[in-house]
């Protein structure tokens, strides 16, 4: 019982920073946009299409094909950010709206292009770690290692860089910030583009450890959002902890409780959380 | 500005004359119309899409050829297929154009549990005008009842005496087998096989033990080690690609390597084959080996690459549906040939009850309107040795 | 005595906005509040209306605590505020922002029986309402602009709408912050006729103005504020030549 | 008054079309036209963007249909019977929400979970609700109609005045709430709630009874709607249903009593109406979505009043300073 425990204590931290991963773009273009694009899901989802397009489908090898894929989901992202999301900052609804558009969009041209049948890409790394019968994939760990990384160095860009520190500026005050010579709307374009990029890189690592469809980015965007929330929208460790803690919350409650409620475990923490902390488990607060 | 003024007229213009078009709805003589009820999008459209897939070439191919000729006639065929997005109000506006506006009177579909329900009651009130030609599990148990003669079932699942359910169960009791796990996605069919297979196990004396995931589920760890901690014997996966890739890859890893009544495809057992200990496959059709074999089937794998213009004819999905509703396309044709009619469905009902399909399956419907059909049982072993049993239904 | 602030304080985390603050207000006092800017002058107001909760401290109005009132439960009891920088309701008419406002004074008049009025067969029965919305429009010269939306109003417009709000309110008191900043010359004087207006119909007022030659004029007392702590009391020409008046304003050392 | 002049015709279409496609495409639009003109009054005109609608129509569906089933009663007493429950679900939640101030995103996400909490409970409660296999209704509504006394509610005629006068008394319903002093309330909160607090409106009191009052319209949405389709399943409750709503409130226009029922028109004839293959249409109502935001936001109804221009240079821009929450 035990293992089974920290087995799934460990599994949903893996899982966790997938979503933490996506709640990281959902808390910075919030933070910088006003609204909350739920198209950072479709844009996972073509990440994972485009990885597995370049590794198995022109047979350039994994690792490039994952950055190359990030880097034309910041371009996505970024096309996006200029042709739509422009019009919509600052206003959640419309962003929203607009957001699930594109997701439509996104979505009816990979079911033309790849059509609905499930792709599957090849084991980039198969295999399991067995530590005192826990047992993790590696393919897992990995995703795990590079995913970590990349939410460390965004922690760090934020807090050690001037483009990282305007962009915190930004968030906190808008007028004072631009009064103190940050470029508004360049900043805002680098921020969509930035957490394309990180959507795309999720994807990228996604396409090697489950199957793809176009539908998989719904159901990360969702956790993404939770996970955001939950941390207090606006801080990149907390997205970090909420994608952690909904991923343990799923985990460890299929062990306990039945395996069909696995979405509702991170819901009901998500509720209680924001009933005794309204503005998320890490948020100063704004009163 | 102007630009965007221009963008909606075009989009209300599109509209209106859209309008139009449906108010109208020609019936010329000489065309026979088929209609298609199924979910080509949206997260349950996978045997919808598929068989869409296979209705096409085939209604392609007769209109090359010609059309076909019933009772000195010539007709061609036309094919009517809106996306339900398994969605049953738009299933029922679909099916009431269908009837009422393009008088169809040969529908195919649903496989959706929920969308059949949902045009039921409508289909039973049109009775004796049309037939409705379905693969969802759910028609079973509506067969042979009164006032449903519109219904045919295509496909035998596995419930009933014709379906494969005890089949399937009696294959893994010769292997010995003591206790079976099920990991279904929570959805209707998932529940409808449930339902049959709780039955069909308690009575061959193996322990049955289930389990749910919602759909849209890729991490399957949570419950798998929970299941492995019960260590079965054989894990009785979901029942599409789209699950059971990653079920099997996340189940060898944590040490469940035998798998039973796998639908879909081998494509997650010969990913796996190293992995694997047993994959009990249920395979309409194992094209692979079919492809050599049978010339028809070689015919029909080449004519799918063509119309689609597509190098890889999918193994994992295409044998499932399209195989079969193209031949369920001819076999309506030729049903209509020997009734002598296209118009009354009572003759071609009974017409299509009267014999034997020999096309890329052989198809036959019992006297309650069932489909009849041969199947596969494919068995991968460690490595990828394949096994296939063929099994003709009674 | 109608409203009495006793040891009123409020910190905002390491920030004492207000320090131990206390006066008193009896019924058709005219109060001036000064001090120089950040000095916590919109923060005792906000405390006042309910929109801070003091960090500690006590508000007795007419007898009761309103400590842990929320705002709308303060400006049922009677006392409304206007806000610095004017809030409206900007997609609504002039006409509408005044409407909304009356909402207390239906609430006053009709209680519950005003859910009566949603009925189709009571249609109209607010018309007094609108009497009254046209007097208050009237009273603070928007009558030409009713049916502009409130967001084309100039910025004295906007500050004029706030107090035709606040006077639909029908305040026992009345929390004007800074009414006149901002504000032309005939926007002043059409406000400070407002205000006199207000004083003869004998209307409680707390004003703070940096306009010390006007609200000297209107106020019976002043108080005056700085870091948060009452630093004088008492007639308005008197409080403003006190020395610790002078270096509040000026620095110390001035003059 | 007028404006009631403008349902006539719809009175007069069936007897004009004898199309059994066209009126079904109408039933569906009035039906779900309720379900939109009571999402609108806690959306469009009390500015909180809840995602319970789908929910309180599903589960009046349920309630509905399981109050005559178990307890026998007819359905008008059974479609109380949902709205009382779905009233005092809303009650709870929108108690919860507003209590400790959930706003905007907050809210969204919240109300979410609870309608998927309620999912996954309908979904799960297999000897209840006969989980995902849904529930088919072998009952009907009945009415009493003069000269033909107590007849079941059956063809689609008679579902089609009974939608149409559902829909009205729902557009009638709402409309006296919102060109009231309780309207007022209601755009005030949208507007400015801070202000509105000051003014002395109770924003709790007025939040709950929005979104109590919106969802009751849902609640009769949902049982008129699982009659006519005969059939209810776990799918009332979809994601994709509550962004069906808002998609119908938006394209029709949200300051608009009745516009919603334009939108729920589009959005239900549209798949019927172009005819294109399931790729394309997905295509096309993603552009509807975007270009309704970024070309007509204040939607259709809004476009043929005023024209494409916009009113104003910042259309629908919140007043209230960012990161209120």
């Amino acid at each position: 019982m035990l293992q089974l425990v920290v087995g799934q204590l460990l599994n949903g931290v893996i899982v966790g920073t997938l979503y933490a991963i996506i709640a990281l773009g959902v808390t910075l273009t919030f933070g910088i946009t006003g609204i909350v694009n739920f198209a950072l899901g479709a844009f996972m989802m073509l990440g994972a299409y485009f990885t597995w397009y370049f590794s198995d489908g022109l047979g350039i090898p994994y690792p490039l094909a994952v950055v190359l894929a990030t880097l034309a989901i910041a371009l996505v992202g970024l096309v996006a950010d200029q042709v739509l999301f422009r019009f919509t900052r600052n206003n959640l609804i419309n962003g929203l709206i607009v957001s699930i558009g594109l997701i439509s969009v996104i979505v009816a041209i990979v079911l033309m292009v790849w059509t609905t049948t499930p792709q599957n890409m090849h084991y980039v790394l198969p295999g399991v770690f067995r530590v005192g019968g826990v047992i993790v994939p590696k393919m897992k760990a990995v995703v795990f290692g590079v995913l970590l990384l990349v939410i460390l160095f965004t922690y760090a860009a934020l807090t050690r860089t001037w483009a990282g520190r305007a962009a915190y500026a930004y968030a906190q005050n808008p007028e004072a910030a631009a009064l103190m010579g940050v470029r508004t709307k360049v900043l805002q374009a680098g921020v969509a583009a930035y957490s394309a990029a990180l959507a795309g890189l999720g994807g990228g690592l996604y396409a090697s450890l489950y199957s793809i469809t176009p539908e998989i980015g719904a159901g990360y965007i969702l956790k993404g959002v939770e996970a955001a929330i939950l941390a207090g929208i606006g801080s990149v460790m907390g997205s970090f902890a909420g994608g952690i803690i909904i991923g343990v919350a799923e985990g460890v409650g299929s062990i306990f409780l039945p395996s069909a409620y696995n979405d509702a475990y991170g819901l009901v923490f998500l509720v209680l959380i924001l009933l005794f902390k309204p503005a998320g488990l890490f948020a100063v607060s704004s009163r | 500005m102007k630009s965007r003024v221009s963008i909606v007229k075009a989009v209300a213009a599109s509209l209106g004359v859209a309008a139009l078009a449906v108010a109208t709805g020609a019936y010329s003589q000489n065309v026979v119309k088929i209609g298609e009820i199924e979910a080509q999008t949206g997260a349950l459209n996978t045997y919808g899409w598929m068989s869409s897939q296979g209705m096409r070439i085939a209604v392609d191919e007769i209109n090359k050829a010609g059309g076909f000729e019933v009772a000195g006639k010539k007709y061609t065929l036309q094919l009517i297929n809106p996306d339900t997005q398994g969605n049953p109000q738009q299933a029922l506006i679909q099916l009431k154009t269908m009837i009422e506006e393009d008088k169809v009177k040969y529908v195919f579909g649903p496989f959706l549990t929920n969308v059949f329900k949902g045009i039921e009651g409508y289909a039973r009130q049109h009775n004796g005008q049309f037939l409705l030609m379905g693969g969802a599990t759910q028609i079973h148990y509506e067969l042979g009842k009164p006032g449903n003669d519109y219904l045919v079932r295509t496909w035998n699942w596995d419930a009933g005496p014709s379906g494969f359910g005890t089949l399937m169960v009696d294959y893994l009791k010769k292997k010995g087998v003591k206790k079976v796990a099920m990991l279904m996605q929570n959805d209707a069919f998932g529940h409808v096989a449930a339902d049959v297979y709780r039955d069909a196990f308690k009575k061959a004396g193996i322990e049955f033990q289930e389990n749910w995931f919602e759909p849209g589920t890729k991490d399957y760890s949570a419950v798998l080690a929970k299941i492995s901690a019960g260590s079965p014997d054989y894990l009785f996966p979901g029942y599409t690609d789209a699950v059971l890739y990653d079920i099997v890859q996340q189940a060898t890893q944590l040490g469940l390597t035998k798998f039973w009544l796998v639908r879909g495809s081998l494509g997650p057992a010969l990913k796996n084959k190293d992995y694997i200990d047993d994959y009990v496959a249920y395979i309409p059709k194992y094209f692979e080996e079919a492809e050599k074999s049978e010339p028809k089937v070689k015919k029909f794998v080449e004519a799918y690459k063509a119309f689609y213009k597509t190098k890889d004819f999918p193994y994992d999905q295409a044998p499932l549906c399209s195989s079969s509703c193209y031949d369920h396309v001819y076999m309506l044709v030729e049903a209509m040939k020997k009734a002598g009619t296209v118009d009354d469905v009572a003759k071609v009902k009974n017409a299509l009850e009267s014999f034997t399909y020999d096309g890329l399956w052989k198809i036959r419907y019992d006297q309650t309107g069932e489909e009849v059909i041969n199947f596969d049982i494919v068995d991968v072993q460690k490595g990828g040795k394949i096994t296939v049993t063929h099994e003709q239904p009674r | 005595m109608l409203l009495e602030i006793r040891n009123l304080t409020k910190r905002f985390g390491g920030l004492t906005a207000v320090s131990d603050l206390s006066f008193t207000l009896a019924e058709g006092d005219i109060l001036g509040i000064f001090g120089p800017n950040g000095s916590g002058k919109t923060t005792l107001l906000n405390l006042i209306s309910g929109v801070y909760q003091p960090t500690s401290g006590r508000l007795v109005w007419a007898g009761e605590d309103l400590i842990g009132r929320r705002p709308h439960e303060i400006a049922a009891g009677g006392i409304v505020k206007t806000f610095q920088n004017p809030q409206l309701f900007g997609e609504l008419t002039v006409f509408e922002n005044v409407a909304v406002a009356g909402h207390l004074r239906l609430k006053r008049r009709a209680g519950w029986r005003r859910v009566a009025t949603l009925l189709p067969a009571r249609h109209g029965s607010d018309d007094d309402l609108h009497e009254r919305i046209e007097r208050v429009l009237a009273l603070c010269r928007l009558g030409s602009v009713r049916d502009q939306p409130a967001k084309s109003l100039s910025y004295g417009g906007e500050k004029m709408l706030g107090v035709a709000m606040a006077l639909m309110c029908e305040p026992r008191v009345l929390l004007l912050d800074e009414p006149g900043s901002g504000l032309g010359q005939d926007e002043i004087r059409n406000l400070d006729e407002v205000l006199r207006d207000l004083r003869t119909h004998g209307t409680t007022l707390v004003v703070i103005d940096h306009r010390v030659g006007f609200l000297g004029r209107l106020a019976d007392r002043a108080i005056v504020i700085h870091h948060g702590a009452k630093i004088a009391e008492g007639p308005p020409g008197d409080v403003l030549r006190e020395r610790s008046v002078v270096d509040a304003y000026l620095g110390p050392g001035h003059a | 008054m007028k404006l009631l002049l403008l349902w006539v015709p719809l009175v007069l279409v069936p007897l004009v079309i004898h199309n059994n496609v066209v009126l079904t495409i109408l039933i569906f639009t009035y039906l779900l036209g309720i379900l939109a003109v009571s999402f609108n009054l806690i959306f469009g005109f009390t500015g909180q963007l809840s995602l319970f609608h789908a929910a309180a129509f599903g589960l009046s569906a349920y309630a509905t249909y399981l109050a005559m089933a178990h307890w026998g009663v007819p359905f008008w007493l059974g479609m109380v019977v949902g709205v009382v429950f779905v009233s005092l679900v809303s009650l709870v939640i929108g108690t919860i929400c507003f209590r400790f101030n959930l706003r905007e995103l907050y809210f969204a996400i919240v109300t979410l979970a609870f309608s998927e909490l309620f999912r996954l409970v309908i979904l799960n409660w297999n000897s209840f609700t006969n989980g995902s296999l849904g529930i088919n209704f072998t009952l009907t509504p009945t009415l009493w109609i003069p000269g033909r006394g107590v007849v079941p509610v059956q063809g689609t005629m008679m579902w089609y005045y009974l939608s149409l006068v559902a829909v009205v008394l729902a557009v009638g319903f709402y409309s006296r709430i919102v060109h009231s002093w309780m309207g007022r309330c209601f755009a005030s909160i949208r507007l400015n709630d801070d202000l509105a607090d000051t003014l002395g409106i109770n924003v709790f009191r007025y939040k709950l009874i929005a979104f109590v009052a919106a969802n009751a319209g849902a609640a009769v949405a949902g049982s008129l709607y699982s009659f006519y389709i005969s059939y209810i399943d776990p799918h009332y409750f979809s994601i994709d249903q509550s962004l069906a709503i808002i998609a119908m409130a938006l394209l029709g226009g949200s300051r608009y009593v009745a516009a919603p029922i334009v939108g729920a028109l589009v959005l239900t004839a549209l798949p019927h109406v172009i005819n294109v293959n399931a790729e394309a249409r997905l295509l096309i109502y993603g552009l509807i979505l975007i270009l309704t935001i970024l070309v007509m936001p204040r939607g259709i109804v809004g476009v043929l009043v005023t024209g494409l221009r916009r009113p104003s240079r910042a259309p629908q821009t919140p007043e209230r300073p960012r990161h209120a929450a």
